[in-house]
C-alpha cells in the first residue's frame, strides 16, 4: 500500500514532465493529489500491518504528518491551478513536475523508518523544492534559492553527521532501523549519543527553521509564489519536525530525555524571541508570515521540550499551524495578485475592495495569533499549562511575553491593511475574486475553526498515541 | 422560604418609618407615623404618571429592574437564622453586582430625562458608588479570610460565638466599615439628605426627580428593601448566637433591625451633611477601616 | 599500515588548513583535489579484507572527487570569473586563527569521547572533526560561489571520514546516500553558478546582499 | 469548549494551594442559571403588575421638569466629560486631569472657553515606551539579518559550537 502511494506521486511527476499541454498537467496534479488524499484516509481506517525489518512503515507520528501534508497538498493544488492560470503562456512543466516530486519526497519522509533513508528523503525534499522557489526567474527569487539551497544542504550535511554518530553510538548493533534502535537504546554509548543529538538537532533544526538557523526561511518563503510557500511552511517544516521527533524517540528510549528536552526548549524560545523582534519591524506581509512560521516552529519545539501534556499540545498545534499558515499564505497570494506589491503599507482597505479576501485575512490573523474560537488557542494553552505544570515558570513567562509581542506587532500590520479606506495611490483594478482563489483558504479556515470547537475522537486518539510514542 | 420572603418584603418599609420617628424624637416633634412609607407607596401606586418627551423605554424599565435586582439580592443573603435559599461558591460577587445593576439602570434613567439636575445626581452617584464598591469588596475579603469560604452564607451564617471571641478586633472593624457603607449605599444623612429640596445638593434624590406614580413607588420600595438587605447583612454579622427554632431567631433578628434603624436615625440627627469632596474622604475612611481589619485577619490567619 | 593512516590523516588536516590560507582560485581547487585523492586512499589503508564495498567507495571517490568535479570547477573558473583573486570574508589572518581554534576544539572534543570500538587510529576522529569544521569555516569566510562549493566539498570529506568508522558494517545505503548527496548537491550548485554568471556577471555572493524586503 | 477551558483553567491553577475539582467549578455556573431564572420571573411579574396599574391610571407626556428654568437646550445637557468630572477630580493625581478655562475679566465675557483633557495613563506610561523601544531594537537587529549567506552559515556554526560547549563539554 505504501509502495502504491509512493509510486503514484513519482509516476505523476514523470507524467507531468512528459505531457505537452498545461491543462493536462493541471489535471494530473489535482487527481494525483486527490488519490493521495484518499490513500491517506484509508490509512486512518485500515491500520497498516507493519512488516518487521522493512524500511517503510507508517507509525502514529508518520501518519499525523502524512495526513497534514496530503490534505494541505490537495487544497494547495486546487488553489495553484487558479493561481497560475494567469501565466498560461509559460509552460508549467517545471512547476507541476517539481510539485509532484516534492509530494513524493515528503511522503517518503513520513513513511521511512530507517534514519539513513529518512535523511536521504529530507535531502530529496530540499532538492525538489529548490527550483520551485524562483519560478518567476526574478533576481530576488534567484538569490533566495541560492541561499535556501546552500543553508539547507549544509544543515542536512550536519544531520547526516548526526545520523552517523547515532549509528556509531549503537556500538554492538550497527543499524539505523528505528525499531531496532528503540529496542537497543539502553545500551548506547552516551557521549556518542549526545553528539549525534546535537548535530541532528542543528541539522534538522536548520531545515525546520529554528532560531539561529532560520535565516533562509524569510527569504525563501517571501520570494516563492504563495502556493509554494504555503506548502513549504505548512508541510515541509512539519517533515523536518518529524526528524526531530525521531531523534526525540531515540533519546527518550536511551534515557537522555531531559538532555534533549532542555536543548529543544532553549532553541524554541530563541526562535520565538527572534520572530517577536523581527515581526515588529516588518514592512512586507509575506516576510511577516514567514517569521510567524519561525515563531510557531519555536512553539512546537517548546511543546516537545517541556514534555508531559505539552506533547499532545504540540502535535495538536502542528496540525492547526499547518492549516492556518496554508490559508494565510493563500490569502496573501490573492492580495499579491490584486495589489501587485508586497509592501504592507501600500495595501489598505482590503475589507472594502475585496470583502472575501479581507475577511479571510482577518480570520487568519486571529487564528495565527491563537484567538479563542480557533484550535491554535487550545493547543497553545495546553503547551502553556504543561510548562506551568512542570514548574518551568521561566519558560512559561517568556512564552507568554513573546506571544503577546507578536500579537501586537501582527495586529498593527494586518489591521492597517484590512481596515481603512482603500487608497487611490495604488487603486487596484477591481477584478472579481475568483472562486478558486477563495474556496481553498475558506475550507482550511473552517477546519481550524472546527478544531477549536470539537476535536474529533480519532484525531484525539492519534495525538494521545503519538505522545505515548514520544514521552515514556 | 416563602416566610422569609414575606418578612423581607413586608417589614422593610417599616424600618424607614422607624428612622423617621427617631429623627423626629430628637428634633422634639411628633414626626410621621411608622407606616408612613406604606401609605406613600400605596398612594403612589394609584396615581397617574407623567413622562417627559425625551424619555425612552429605559425610563420605564429602570424602576422595575432595580426592584427585581434588590429582591434577588435578598434571596442570596442569610437573614438571621433563616438560611439563604440560593448559595454557591462566589455568590458574594453576584450579590455586590446585583446592587450595581440596580444602580446602573437608575443612572441610565436619570440621564434619559436629559435634565441637568438628574445628570448631576447620576454622575455623583456613579462617582461615590465606584468608591464604596471597593470598600464593600474589601469587607467581603476580610470575611472570606476569617471564615475560609467564598459564599455569602458561609461567611456570615457561620459567624458563631466562637469566631467572635477569637476574631473580635477585625470583626468590629468590619462591622463599622459595613455600617458606613450602609449609609453611603442608601444615601443617608452624612452622604446625602433624602429630605432635601435643594436640587444642587441631591445625589440619590436627584436621580428620581422626574419619576412619578407607580415608578416612584417602585423606587421607594426598592430603597426600602435595599436598606433592609444591607441592614440584614450587618445584623446577621453582629448577632453571634443562633436559635434552633427559626421563629425565635427571626424575632430577635427583627428586633436587631429596628435597633439598627434607630441607630441610623440617631446618626442622621446628630450629624450634618458633608461637603461633596468630604464625602470621598468619608468613604476612604470606611476603606481604611476594612483594610486594617484585613491586615489583622491575615496576620491571625497565617 | 597504521603509520601510513596517521600520515594520511595528518596530510588531510594540513591541506585543509592550507586551503584556508589559499587565495587564488586555481590553487584552492588543486589543494582540494589533492586532499580528495589522499582521502580516497584511506579506505585501503584501514586494513581488513578488500571487499566489494571498499572498492566501490574508493573508485567512486576517485571518479567523483578527483576527476569529475574539479574539471567542472576548472571549466567554471575559466568560463565564469575574470578575476582569480578570491579574498576572504575575515581576511587571511583571522581565518587561520579561527581555523586553529576549531582544530583545537575538535581535538578537545575527541578527547571527551571514549571509542570502545577498535579504533583504527586515535587520530581519525579529531582529523575528521577538524576537516569538517575547517570546511565549514571555508564556506563561511569565502564570498566567491566557487570557493563556497569547495568549502562544502571539504565538509563532505570530513563527513566521509566519519563514515569510514562505520565502514565494515554500514549497509550500502549510507554510502549511496553520501555519493548521492555530493553528486546532486554539486551538480545543482554548478548549474546555479552558471546562472549567477549570466544573471549578475560576477560570482561574488557578498554582493547578493539583503533582498529588498529587509531594508523596509 | 467551556468544559475544556474550565479544565485547562483548573489545570493552570492546579499549581494553586487547594485542589479545585471540576464539580466545584461547575456549581456556580449551574446555580447562576437558577438565579437568572428567579430574576427574570420576578421581573416579568413586576412588569405585569406595572402594566395593570398603568392601565388604570392616566398617563401624560410633558416637558422634563427642570425646576422652573428654561427648557433644556442641547447646550445645557450633561456631557460625558461633565458626567465623569467627580470621579476624575478624585483620581486627579493618577489621570493628570487638566481643565483649561479662558476667563475674560469683566462680568459679561464675550468669549468663554472651557476644555478639559485626561492623558490615558496606561497607554502613555506603559505600552507606548515599551513598544517604541521594541521597534528601535528590532530596527537595530535587522542589520543582523542582512541576509548574506556566509553570515547565516556563521550562525549555524555558532549554534553548533555553542551547543557542543554548553551541553557536551560541561
Amino acid at each position: 500500500m505504501i509502495f502504491f502511494i509512493l509510486g503514484l506521486s513519482l509516476f505523476g511527476g514523470g507524467l507531468a514532465f512528459v505531457l505537452p499541454k498545461n491543462g493536462m498537467r493541471n489535471g494530473v496534479l489535482v487527481c494525483v493529489a486527490l488519490v493521495h488524499l484518499l490513500c491517506m484516509a484509508s490509512f486512518w481506517i485500515i491500520p497498516l500491518p507493519d512488516v518487521r525489518g522493512s524500511f517503510l512503515a507508517l507509525d502514529q507520528l508518520g501518519l499525523l504528518v502524512l495526513s497534514v501534508v496530503s490534505t494541505l497538498f490537495f487544497v494547495v493544488s486546487i488553489y495553484a491551478v487558479g493561481y497560475f492560470r494567469g501565466e498560461a503562456n509559460k509552460s508549467n512543466r517545471m512547476l507541476i513536475g517539481c510539485l509532484l516530486c516534492f509530494l513524493f519526497s515528503m511522503t517518503l519522509v513520513t513513511v521511512s523508518q530507517h534514519l539513513g533513508l529518512f535523511w536521504v528523503a529530507i535531502e530529496a525534499t530540499t532538492l525538489a523544492s529548490a527550483p520551485l522557489i524562483n519560478l518567476q526567474r526574478a533576481r530576488q527569487g534567484f538569490e533566495a534559492t541560492w541561499k535556501y539551497l546552500m543553508i539547507c544542504s549544509v544543515g542536512i550535511a550536519l544531520a547526516l553527521l548526526g545520523t552517523f554518530f547515532l549509528a556509531i553510538s549503537a556500538i554492538g548493533f550497527k543499524t539505523l532501523l528505528l525499531r531496532d534502535l528503540l529496542s537497543h537504546a539502553v545500551s548506547f554509548s552516551v557521549p556518542w549519543l549526545k553528539l549525534s543529538v546535537i548535530f541532528s538537532l542543528v541539522g534538522y533544526g536548520t531545515k525546520m527553521g529554528l532560531a539561529p538557523m532560520h535565516t533562509w526561511l524569510p527569504d525563501a518563503h517571501s520570494e516563492a509564489p504563495s502556493p509554494i510557500s504555503a506548502l513549504l511552511s505548512g508541510a515541509l517544516l512539519n517533515c523536518a519536525f518529524l526528524g526531530i521527533l525521531r531523534i526525540g524517540q531515540v533519546c527518550n528510549a536511551a534515557g537522555q530525555g531531559s538532555f534533549f528536552g532542555s536543548m529543544l526548549t532553549l532553541l524554541g524560545l530563541i526562535s520565538m524571541g527572534v520572530a517577536a523582534v523581527f515581526i515588529s519591524g516588518q514592512s512586507d506581509y509575506k516576510r511577516m508570515l514567514a517569521y510567524s512560521s519561525v515563531e510557531h516552529m519555536g512553539i512546537l519545539a517548546v511543546g516537545i521540550g517541556v514534555g508531559g501534556m505539552g506533547l499532545y499540545g504540540s502535535f495538536f498545534h502542528m496540525v492547526n499551524h499547518a492549516f492556518t499558515k496554508g490559508m494565510l499564505f493563500m490569502t496573501a497570494g490573492n492580495l499579491y495578485q490584486y495589489y501587485h506589491t508586497k509592501r504592507s503599507r501600500d495595501v489598505t482597505g482590503v475589507l472594502r475592495t475585496y470583502p472575501w479576501t479581507g475577511g479571510l485575512l482577518t480570520v487568519g490573523f486571529l487564528a495565527i495569533t491563537g484567538m479563542p474560537p480557533f484550535g491554535t488557542f487550545l493547543s497553545e494553552i495546553q503547551i502553556l499549562s504543561a510548562a506551568v505544570d512542570q514548574r518551568h515558570y521561566g519558560v512559561a513567562f517568556f512564552y507568554l511575553l513573546f506571544l503577546a509581542l507578536i500579537f501586537v506587532s501582527m495586529a498593527t500590520i494586518v489591521l492597517r491593511m484590512v481596515q481603512g479606506m482603500p487608497r487611490q495611490a495604488c487603486a487596484p483594478k477591481k477584478n472579481r475574486e475568483s472562486i478558486l482563489a477563495v474556496v481553498p483558504p475558506l475550507f482550511l479556515a473552517l477546519i481550524v475553526l472546527m478544531l477549536g470547537l470539537y476535536v474529533p475522537p480519532f484525531l484525539d486518539g492519534a495525538f494521545k498515541e503519538a505522545s505515548q510514542l514520544l514521552g515514556s | 422560604m416563602v416566610a422569609r420572603m414575606l418578612v423581607c418584603m413586608v417589614f422593610s418599609p417599616f424600618l424607614l418609618g422607624v428612622i423617621g420617628k427617631t429623627k423626629a424624637l430628637f428634633a422634639g416633634r411628633k414626626g410621621p407615623p411608622y407606616l408612613q412609607l406604606y401609605y406613600d407607596i400605596f398612594k403612589l401606586l394609584q396615581k397617574g404618571s407623567v413622562y417627559s418627551r425625551t424619555t425612552t423605554w429605559i425610563f420605564r424599565a429602570a424602576p422595575l429592574v432595580s426592584v427585581t435586582a434588590v429582591l434577588v439580592a435578598a434571596f442570596l443573603i442569610p437573614l438571621g437564622s433563616l438560611r439563604a435559599p440560593i448559595q454557591f461558591w462566589g455568590d458574594v460577587i453576584l450579590f455586590a453586582y446585583l446592587f450595581g445593576l440596580a444602580r446602573f439602570f437608575m443612572i441610565l434613567a436619570a440621564l434619559d430625562t436629559g435634565s441637568s439636575f438628574e445628570g448631576m445626581g447620576a454622575s455623583r452617584e456613579a462617582a461615590f458608588s465606584c468608591l464604596s464598591e471597593i470598600a464593600l469588596f474589601l469587607n467581603f475579603a476580610v470575611l472570606a479570610v476569617l471564615s475560609k469560604s467564598f459564599s455569602l452564607s458561609g461567611m456570615i451564617g457561620a459567624c458563631s460565638w466562637f469566631s467572635w471571641t477569637t476574631m473580635r478586633p477585625s470583626l468590629v472593624l468590619v462591622d463599622l466599615s459595613c455600617f458606613m457603607i450602609l449609609l453611603v449605599e442608601n444615601s443617608r444623612i452624612p452622604i446625602d439628605d433624602p429630605a432635601t429640596h435643594l436640587e444642587l445638593t441631591m445625589i440619590h434624590e436627584g436621580m428620581v426627580l422626574d419619576h412619578s406614580g407607580p415608578d416612584l413607588a417602585f423606587i421607594l420600595y426598592a430603597g426600602a428593601i435595599k436598606f433592609f438587605v444591607l441592614g440584614g447583612f450587618l445584623i446577621t454579622l453582629l448577632l453571634p448566637f443562633h436559635f434552633y427554632n427559626p421563629a425565635m431567631g427571626t424575632v430577635v433578628f427583627l428586633l436587631g433591625m429596628v435597633f439598627l434603624a434607630a441607630a441610623v436615625g440617631v446618626v442622621e440627627s446628630a450629624m450634618a451633611r458633608l461637603r461633596l469632596n468630604r464625602v470621598s474622604t468619608f468613604i476612604i475612611g470606611s476603606f481604611v477601616l476594612a483594610s486594617f481589619g484585613l491586615m489583622i485577619a491575615l496576620a491571625r490567619a497565617f | 599500515m597504521l603509520l601510513g593512516l596517521d600520515m594520511a590523516l595528518a596530510v588531510i588536516v594540513i591541506l585543509a588548513i592550507c586551503l584556508l590560507g589559499a587565495v587564488r582560485l586555481g590553487s584552492i581547487i588543486r589543494l582540494f583535489v589533492f586532499q580528495s585523492f589522499v582521502m580516497a586512499t584511506i579506505p585501503l589503508m584501514l586494513g581488513g579484507e578488500v571487499h566489494i564495498h571498499k572498492l566501490v567507495i574508493v573508485l567512486g571517490t576517485v571518479v567523483l572527487k578527483v576527476i569529475f568535479i574539479p574539471t567542472m570547477l576548472f571549466w567554471a573558473v575559466r568560463h565564469v570569473s575574470i578575476r582569480r583573486y578570491a579574498p576572504g570574508f575575515f581576511g587571511i589572518g583571522a581565518n587561520l586563527l579561527l581555523g586553529g581554534f576549531l582544530v583545537g576544539l575538535s581535538f578537545f572534543l575527541s578527547s571527551g569521547i571514549v571509542l570502545t570500538e577498535k579504533p583504527f587510529s586515535d587520530l581519525l576522529i579529531p582529523s575528521a572533526f577538524s576537516t569538517l569544521f575547517i570546511g565549514f569555516l571555508l564556506l563561511i569566510s569565502r564570498t566567491k560561489a566557487i570557493t563556497q562549493v569547495v568549502g562544502y566539498l571539504v565538509m563532505e570529506n570530513g563527513i566521509f571520514l566519519f563514515a569510514l568508522l562505520l565502514l565494515e558494517t554500514t549497509p550500502l545505503l549510507v554510502e549511496l546516500g553520501i555519493f548521492l548527496d555530493i553528486f546532486v548537491g554539486v551538480f545543482i550548485m554548478s548549474i546555479v553558478i552558471n546562472r549567477i554568471q549570466n544573471e549578475f556577471d560576477h560570482t561574488d555572493t557578498s554582493r547578493l546582499t539583503a533582498p529588498e524586503g529587509e531594508k523596509g | 469548549m467551556v468544559l475544556f477551558s474550565l479544565g485547562s483553567a483548573q489545570f493552570l491553577t492546579a499549581a494553586g494551594p487547594e485542589q479545585v475539582q471540576i464539580g466545584t467549578l461547575l456549581k456556580p455556573v449551574l446555580s447562576l442559571s437558577k438565579v437568572f431564572g428567579v430574576f427574570f420571573l420576578v421581573l416579568i411579574l413586576l412588569t405585569l403588575a406595572r402594566t395593570f396599574l398603568a392601565g388604570r391610571a392616566s398617563q401624560r407626556r410633558a416637558e422634563t421638569w427642570a425646576c422652573g428654568y428654561a427648557p433644556s437646550s442641547p447646550r445645557m445637557q450633561t456631557t460625558a466629560s461633565s458626567f465623569a468630572k467627580p470621579v476624575l477630580l478624585f483620581f486627579k493625581s493618577v489621570t493628570s486631569f487638566k481643565i483649561h478655562a479662558v476667563r475674560s475679566g469683566n462680568y459679561f465675557p464675550k468669549n468663554l472657553e472651557l476644555s478639559s483633557n485626561v492623558t490615558d495613563a496606561s497607554e502613555h506610561f506603559i505600552f507606548r515606551p515599551f513598544y517604541v523601544t521594541l521597534r528601535k531594537f528590532s530596527k537595530g537587529t535587522l542589520k543582523l539579518q542582512s541576509g548574506t549567506i556566509p553570515q547565516s552559515l556563521f550562525y549555524i556554526l555558532l549554534a553548533t559550537v555553542a551547543l557542543l560547549i554548553w551541553r557536551f563539554l560541561w
